[in-house]
């Protein structure tokens, strides 16, 4: 070939490399005029917030200009525009201090996600059919506010309601406000892995409805129940940071990390000692942790304060506690009891988390309590290295479960008699979806299948929004104006604020400026000075102290991304609830140990958490740490288990519940209790893009609906199942080989 | 001190993106549409092989030499990016409307660039230089720039054309001959990665 | 001239693979999709192993992130017959992509198996394309790729710093990788392991350091430092 | 030996020259259909992309390589029987050289095309060849890619050499009965053959030279082969060992297939009389030899590294032993060593048949000798994580029949044109005593008209 005439060759250069209309002009589409100039080639840094999971890492996101191929005014043609090119970490920002994780990291491909929902979609099909057709958005919000204004009319604004995830932005503000001027019920909370058990303990033991910040870094002993600390719980970054610190951040001192669970988690797999207790007896095993401290005289139950005195027995010295005792309920040797509960004592500032599986029981409230009265006992919260609270910011506070859920809701519609009107008429559902999450019998398709009408705010059809009546996309993060304000991850109050990093791509629009819109039309008596969710955001940074060399708390917070408060005091409980003691009760499982041999362990997926980002590409090619897998849903099995069932590696296999079947590949996982299973959530979509549907098993399936007594809190690890083995074999992609690093010689 | 640093991020941040968005739809993917570096037919694989191109066409005979002599425009005050970063850039109409609002209004051509400006449209200007995706190159203007590589060096004397030409031809052995003579790098990675 | 090297320590990773997802938007890695996946094709730049040890419950699990090691003495470069692989003056294992023929020697050569083939045209259902890193070529059917330690990163940075100071030096810090920057434990260390003093030299000679498959003799620029062991006097 | 035998060896030579049956043009046909579905297989592999093999990470090499180290060693036949047989004289070569030389340029012609096949981008396979320009690239001298670039040019070029060399006088014969367009070619191949002394004796040293030449070459070319392997640090391929243990399998896997080339050629062709049990007892016996050699190196190989217990190595070793590659170790073991051990050691069973039973025997356990190298070695490397398994995806299977039928092919059009028994080197031969065929026609010969000095045709 002649390399000059090669060379020579016209062609369009790295930023529009992805055109492959070079060098044809019956393909060259025109090109329209740019009206977002931009230094060519060159990137430019903007800021935002990862929307993915409440913990609110700061991001900054790197825009360069790019071609996109468009169609303006009917006319096919390429533009300039600023594309986000990569999220990063904030530097600075007090939560992830300029790192970020793998789902983070993906968030960009929601914003060019292709099966994105491109412009207002109204319902052609059947309820869950997944047909729809465009319709325009003044169409759109027309028919919206029509059924409002008559839920009006007909005197029944309670006929509306209005489903969310929890939100820590003001968006969670505009929800509220318009329902209450409306004269609707308070938005329902899905969050059905949520930590609702764990806020109630908190707020009983220290009087915080809240996460605990665990200040990992400072903190010389970490003892972790069931918690993925460094996985998906709370703010993993945060503590993830923390980690790093905590093991080789200080010259001379490591931390030690003990991590006490049924099933290996990343987390557990980090940890210097693994303690494998049964499910739902973390809570005893923690106060014979405190009963060996107490019974060696190193702390007094005085030491406990309130916490402590939640617990039943604990003045007396916990004597239903001892080790012995310990290692019958939980299967940990005695000797393990005491030296764990030594350690935490003399290794102090020491930091117990508890989480995840423990919570999930039916005495789920009891081991958080005692987990908190054994950080009480060492002296541990509110100090620094211990168990902190992020200062609430008041005005700036988010939206979290509490009230109506969406059980209670699925069930007040259920029980309508057949013919009668069913107690919601218009339900608006934003970046929620139960009905893949919740479990089976608590009938949530069911329910809104009866709903007069459903508006969703999706940017993606999942098994919820192909429910609705109509689709309103939202902007993707990237595209909006995003606010934030960490519940936990900072010991300092934070709230980060950012200007959209760049243009939407599609016909979309903002959920609040929609929600505002639809106020106005309907004359809602909502703030007047409320033009845009701009305004509603500022309003309240407005309120906060600027820091030094900015005017105002708004503008500073989006030069840095995050507005930090001062130094504030360790801040003071509002008011303890008033609540008696309690005792510890052995956890209830649904199904029986006979007929159902293995308890049931799910977990929140690493790569897509409960499901809600199954979506992402990259995360279904991320290979799953500990397993390896990707693409799949899988059972985990121990290699005995595996053996006695003549299950190997791959081949089909059925759990079924007293609730329901489902069918995964089998893995074998050494690190999982022969008498468990486990299984990852996120997979088995019906329906939920190209990457999802219709891939793998979801878990849920064939959870019991069993929950929490006290707090209503869903007790999704207390089922118990059967395995058995089908004819042939899974889908099952793994990217790892050997599971050992040095697989036998001999034969 | 601070308070001037935070306006101008501020003004950075706010300028950053203006809410006013044109009716721009993203392009519908055809069924299975999907971007691939390599070629998209046999054909183009075949003339890129060869080292077949078609010649630049210019929708507007844009004289280099007029603005070069007569309008005294250097170079980057069109070519922008040059001196800044890698992309010297194809300049906007509306930058060539800056003037061309007053200036030789009467002439045909200039009614030509006035027409796309108002169909909000760029004039189709065709590269003269440039490398296929495949050829893996990367570069960067701004360090020739820095080095006070005088532009004809790699563009011969545009300032004297009419119609902007290859007039050098932008082989490897070009680029590996002034490295060499110039003691700059000439590590692979320097070009191609 | 720098000579880049990193640091990995392993009593710091977590197994979170933010710096798996992190390699893929930087370095327009593609998806491949579960059927390629399946059939061993998933290109990942950098991965993080897992080793599991002893049974339940006495059973431990190790992550170890493996990725290009830049050897110094690498066995994938003197079996390119084109010179696609080859050695930069900074240290590096190279990949030219246009040199390459496919004939995917360096990976068998290779023995961390951290070299990644085309072995189809890769594809973005549109509009993912729009994320592509315009710094980073795309790669084409037929070609071998791996970790670059972010060349592009660092072309930059060397003109950055060639545009500030006279002598062009980059400081220790300012340049890291995506892998190193996502890093959640920063357990990933990124520098010049000529300057004694760079983060990554001092770690480097840690007592804690080792090299993968150092009997090898490949010398990689990559040093692992092992996990440490509590013990209750404090120290580690 | 008489006139009216030469005329008698002339004319049943060259009978497969002058027309064809129907069934070889079926037969021709047939081959055509399948090597062009190989072609086919490699163009859709080329717009589709090499992913279309079952190739995979960490299996980079598969089928292609395998058959390329196979082909390559067939093409060994050559060289041991022509050249060294050659060289000591060895008078039962004559009616079998050209046979051998045959396998080896097309061998090599089959095995050469292969690794482009396997090549990710093979329309760049250029970047092979240096040349000077002024970008200053050149190929990687350094690569044992390159040496087996030019090994195998040399190689082929020599053995076509060596191949022609041979043919020139016998060309000369056909041009002589030719005439038209037949006539124009074969003189043009015979290159103003008269067969004047001078002639013989330019031909002679020739041949003398190119044969001592070659052996090193082709000794070389697959000790280059073994070094592609030996020189990458993969467990059971980084060993000293895979020069001669290359070399012995190359000659070993040569000598069984000309075993079966030559009892096909016999069997269609009707040459019993040239092609005789005698051929097949000496070949069988060097066929033997080359089995022991073989089983030597391959235990020699296996207890060291056995012995040597390596991390790395042992799981490779197991997988070919007891693992999942065993049945196929296994098989070879017995198509290699047992077979012809127990069929070739006893003058009985040293037949005709016997042998082309030990010599499928050997080329079946030769091709998985490759493929026990090839496979096992990169599918259980240094680290345990990056383990992995590979089965051939259509084109490679495609193909490989294709190189088979290419074989074949080539083998058909040859024998069509070329006298497959070099016809002067048989004539010159003095050991034609041997042939009773031959004694038996002299006798009838004699008795029919006088008969002119012996070895006057030179």
């Amino acid at each position: 070939m002649d390399r000059r005439q090669f060379v020579k060759a016209t062609a369009i250069s790295g930023a529009s490399a992805s055109l492959a209309a070079c060098g044809n002009p019956e393909e060259q589409l025109v090109r329209f005029i740019s009206d977002e100039p931009l230094p060519p080639g060159l990137a430019v840094t903007r800021r935002s917030v990862c929307p993915l999971c409440p913990a609110g890492c700061g991001v900054e996101v790197r825009v360069m200009e790019g071609d996109v191929e468009v169609v303006r005014d009917g006319v096919r043609g390429i533009v300039k525009k600023g594309l986000a090119k990569k999220l990063e970490g904030l530097p600075g920002h007090p939560v992830n201090r300029g790192r970020l994780c793998a789902r983070g990291q993906a968030a960009i491909q929601v914003t060019y996600h292709p099966d994105r929902v491109r412009q207002p979609l109204r319902r052609t099909g059947d309820r869950g059919s997944g047909a729809f057709a465009p319709v325009s958005w003044d169409e759109a919000l027309a028919e919206l506010a029509a059924r409002l204004e008559a839920l009006l009319q007909d005197g029944d604004p309670r006929g509306l309601r209005f489903l969310t995830r929890p939100l820590r932005s003001r968006r969670g503000v505009v929800i509220s406000e318009f329902l209450e001027r409306f004269g609707a019920p308070a938005p329902v909370v899905v969050d059905l892995f949520g930590d609702a058990v764990l806020r109630q303990a908190n707020l009983e033991s220290f009087g915080f409805h809240q996460l605990p910040t665990l200040d990992i870094a400072q903190s010389r002993y970490v003892v972790s129940f069931g918690a993925d600390i460094l996985g998906t719980w709370n703010s993993p970054v945060a503590q993830s940071v923390g980690y790093g610190e905590l093991r080789q951040g200080r010259p001379g001192i490591r931390g030690k990390f003990v991590q006490v669970e049924f099933r290996m988690s990343q987390t557990g797999a980090n940890s210097d000692q693994w303690v494998a207790a049964r499910p739902g007896t973390e809570g005893f095993l923690a106060l014979g942790m405190a009963r060996a401290i107490l019974a060696s005289g190193r702390r007094s139950p005085s030491d406990g304060g309130r916490a402590g005195e939640l617990i039943e027995g604990w003045s007396d010295g916990l004597q239903a506690y001892a080790a012995e005792a310990v290692e019958q309920v939980t299967g940990v040797p005695a000797a393990t009891v005491e030296q764990l509960g030594r350690e935490f004592a003399d290794n102090g500032p020491a930091i117990a988390v508890i989480a995840g599986v423990p919570l999930a029981q039916t005495n789920g409230l009891f081991n958080a309590l005692a987990v908190n009265a054994l950080n009480a006992l060492a002296g541990s919260v509110g100090v620094p290295g211990g168990v902190r609270f992020t200062p609430v910011l008041e005005g700036l506070r988010g939206l979290d479960a509490a009230g109506e859920t969406i059980e209670t809701l699925a069930r007040s519609i259920l029980e309508t008699p057949a013919g009668g009107a069913p107690p919601v008429d218009v339900l608006l559902v934003h970046d929620a979806n139960p009905v893949f999450g919740a479990p089976p019998a608590w009938g949530v398709g069911e329910a809104l299948a009866r709903v007069g009408f459903i508006a969703s705010f999706g940017s993606f059809q999942d098994e919820t929004s192909a429910m609705a009546d109509l689709i309103l996309p939202d902007h993707s993060f990237l595209e909006a104006l995003v606010d934030h304000v960490p519940e936990a991850g900072t010991a300092r109050a934070a709230a980060s604020a950012a200007r959209p990093a760049m243009r939407p791509l599609h016909d979309t629009r903002d959920m609040a400026d929609v929600m505002l819109d639809v106020g106005r039309r309907l004359a809602l008596d909502l703030p007047t000075e409320w033009e845009t969710y701009e305004d509603v955001a500022r309003e309240r940074f407005e309120a906060l102290p600027p820091p030094e060399g900015f005017d105002s708390a708004w503008i500073a917070a989006q030069a840095n991304g995050v507005w930090i408060g001062p130094e504030a005091p360790v801040p003071e409980p509002a008011s303890f609830p008033d609540v008696r003691p309690r005792a510890y009760a052995a956890p209830e499982f649904d199904g029986g140990a006979d007929a159902y041999p293995f308890h049931f362990l799910p977990y929140v997926s690493q790569a897509f958490l409960d499901g809600s980002l199954a979506h992402l590409p990259w995360l279904q090619e991320l290979p799953d740490v500990v397993t390896t897998a990707m693409w799949s849903s899988w059972v985990e099995l121990n290699p005995r288990t595996a053996a006695e069932l003549g299950v190997e590696a791959g081949d089909l296999v059925e759990v079924r519940s007293a609730h329901g079947a489902l069918q995964a590949p089998a893995l074998i996982f050494p690190g999982i209790a022969p008498d468990a299973v486990a299984m990852p959530m996120g997979q088995g979509h019906e329906n939920f893009t190209r990457y999802a549907t219709g891939r793998g098993a979801n878990p849920v399936r064939v959870l019991a609906p069993t929950v929490e007594p006290e707090t209503g809190g869903w007790a999704w690890a207390a089922t118990r199942v059967t395995i058995a083995r089908l004819e042939g074999a899974g889908d099952l992609v793994r990217f790892g080989g050997a599971l050992r690093e040095h697989p036998d010689l001999e034969r | 001190m601070g308070g001037l640093a935070a306006s101008v991020v501020l003004i950075g941040v706010l300028a950053g993106v203006r809410l006013i968005s044109a009716q721009d739809r993203l392009v519908e993917p055809q069924s299975g549409s999907v971007f691939s570096p390599a070629h998209a037919t046999f054909r183009d694989a075949l003339a890129h092989f060869l080292g077949w191109r078609r010649e630049p066409v210019q929708p507007i005979p844009f004289p280099h030499r007029t603005h070069f002599e007569e309008a005294f425009l250097e170079c980057t005050y069109c070519h922008d990016g040059a001196a800044r970063g890698p992309v010297a850039r194809i300049p906007s109409v509306v930058v060539c409307m800056d003037c061309h609002f007053d200036v030789a209004t009467d002439r045909e051509p200039i009614q030509l660039l006035t027409s796309f400006y108002e169909s909000g449209q760029e004039p189709p200007w065709e590269r003269v230089y440039g490398w296929l995706p495949e050829a893996h190159v990367r570069f960067n203007h701004a360090p020739h720039v820095r080095r006070e590589i005088e532009c004809t060096v790699c563009h011969g004397d545009v300032t004297q054309m009419i119609v902007a030409e290859p007039a050098v031809d932008h082989t490897m052995s070009f680029c590996v001959g002034c490295h060499e003579q110039s003691q700059a790098s000439i590590d692979c990675v320097t070009c191609h990665y | 001239m720098p000579r880049w090297g990193m640091a990995v320590d392993l009593d710091r990773c977590t197994g979170c693979e933010a710096c798996v997802t992190a390699c893929h938007a930087e370095n327009n890695i593609p998806t491949v999709g579960p059927e390629e996946a399946a059939r061993g094709r998933a290109m990942h730049w950098i991965r993080v192993e897992r080793y599991w040890e002893g049974e339940f419950p006495d059973v431990r699990l190790t992550f170890r992130p493996v990725f290009c090691q830049q050897c110094d003495n690498a066995p994938c470069e003197p079996v390119c017959p084109t010179y696609a692989s080859y050695h930069t003056d900074e240290g590096l294992n190279a990949q030219v992509y246009n040199r390459c023929i496919g004939t995917r020697y360096c990976a068998n050569a290779c023995s961390y198996n951290v070299r990644f083939f085309n072995f189809h045209n890769p594809e973005w259902d549109r509009p993912l394309d729009l994320q592509l890193n315009p710094d980073v070529s795309v790669r084409e059917v037929g070609v071998m790729e791996k970790c670059t330690f972010c060349i592009q990163r660092i072309n930059a940075a060397r003109i950055d710093a060639r545009a500030e100071t006279e002598e062009g030096r980059i400081e220790d810090g300012t340049l890291q990788p995506a892998c190193a920057q996502s890093c959640t434990a920063n357990a990933l260390v990124f520098g010049d392991l000529d300057d004694a003093d760079s983060r990554v030299s001092r770690l480097s000679r840690s007592p804690r350091g080792s090299k993968l498959l150092e009997e090898l003799g490949a010398e990689p620029s990559v040093t692992y430092l092992q996990k440490g062991d509590w013990d209750e006097s404090g120290g580690g | 030996m008489n006139l009216a035998a030469d005329k008698r060896i002339t004319d049943e030579l060259l009978k497969p020259l002058q027309g064809s049956s129907r069934r070889y043009r079926l037969t021709v046909a047939a081959l055509m259909l399948v090597v062009s579905a190989g072609v086919a297989a490699w163009a859709v592999q080329m717009y589709s992309g090499i992913g279309l093999t079952g190739l995979n990470s960490p299996v980079f090499w598969g089928f292609y390589l395998v058959n390329f180290v196979f082909w390559i060693g067939i093409s060994h036949a050559g060289t041991l029987i022509s050249a060294i047989l050659r060289i000591v004289d060895a008078g039962w070569r004559r009616p079998v050289t050209r046979c051998a030389e045959a396998i080896t340029a097309f061998a090599l012609l089959i095995g050469g095309v292969l690794p482009l096949i396997h090549l990710g981008r093979p329309w760049l396979f250029y970047h092979l060849i240096p040349f000077p320009d002024g970008r200053g690239l050149w190929p990687n001298f350094r690569s044992p890619l390159m040496w087996d670039f030019f090994a195998i040019n040399t190689y082929l070029l020599a053995s076509t050499l060596f191949l022609f060399l041979p043919m020139i006088p016998d060309f000369a014969l056909v041009r002589d009965r030719a005439s038209g367009i037949r006539r124009t070619i074969y003189g043009w191949l015979a290159m103003g053959w008269q067969g004047t002394p001078r002639q013989w004796n330019r031909l002679e040293s020739a041949m003398h030279i190119m044969a001592i030449a070659i052996i090193p070459i082709a000794v070389s070319v697959h000790t280059i082969v073994s070094f592609d392997f030996a020189m990458a640090v993969v467990p059971m391929w980084h060993s000293t060992i895979f020069g001669p243990y290359f070399v012995v399998g190359a000659i070993f896997s040569g000598i069984a297939a000309l075993i079966i080339a030559m009892a096909l050629l016999r069997r269609l062709l009707r040459l019993e009389a040239y092609l005789q049990p005698l051929h097949f007892d000496k070949l069988g016996k060097l066929l033997l030899t080359m089995s022991l050699l073989w089983a030597y190196f391959v235990f020699a190989e296996r207890l060291t590294v056995w012995y040597g217990n390596e991390i790395t190595e042992m799981p490779v070793f197991w997988a070919t032993f007891t693992g999942e590659y065993a049945p196929a170790f296994w098989i070879m073991v017995a198509g290699n060593f047992v077979l012809p051990a127990v069929l070739l050691s006893t003058k009985r069973t040293r037949t005709v048949a016997g042998c082309v039973v030990a010599s499928v025997g050997v080329v079946v356990g030769m091709w998985l000798e490759r493929f026990l190298i090839v496979i096992p070695s990169l599918s259980y490397r240094q680290l345990p994580y990056t383990w992995g398994s590979y089965a051939p995806g259509w084109t490679e299977i495609v193909v490989m029949v294709a190189s088979f039928a290419a074989m074949a092919l080539l083998y058909c059009v040859f024998v069509k044109f070329v006298p497959i028994i070099s016809i002067w080197e048989l004539k010159s031969g003095n050991d034609m005593d041997d042939a009773p065929h031959i004694v038996e026609a002299e006798a009838r010969d004699a008795a029919a008209g006088p008969v002119p000095a012996r070895g006057e045709a030179s």
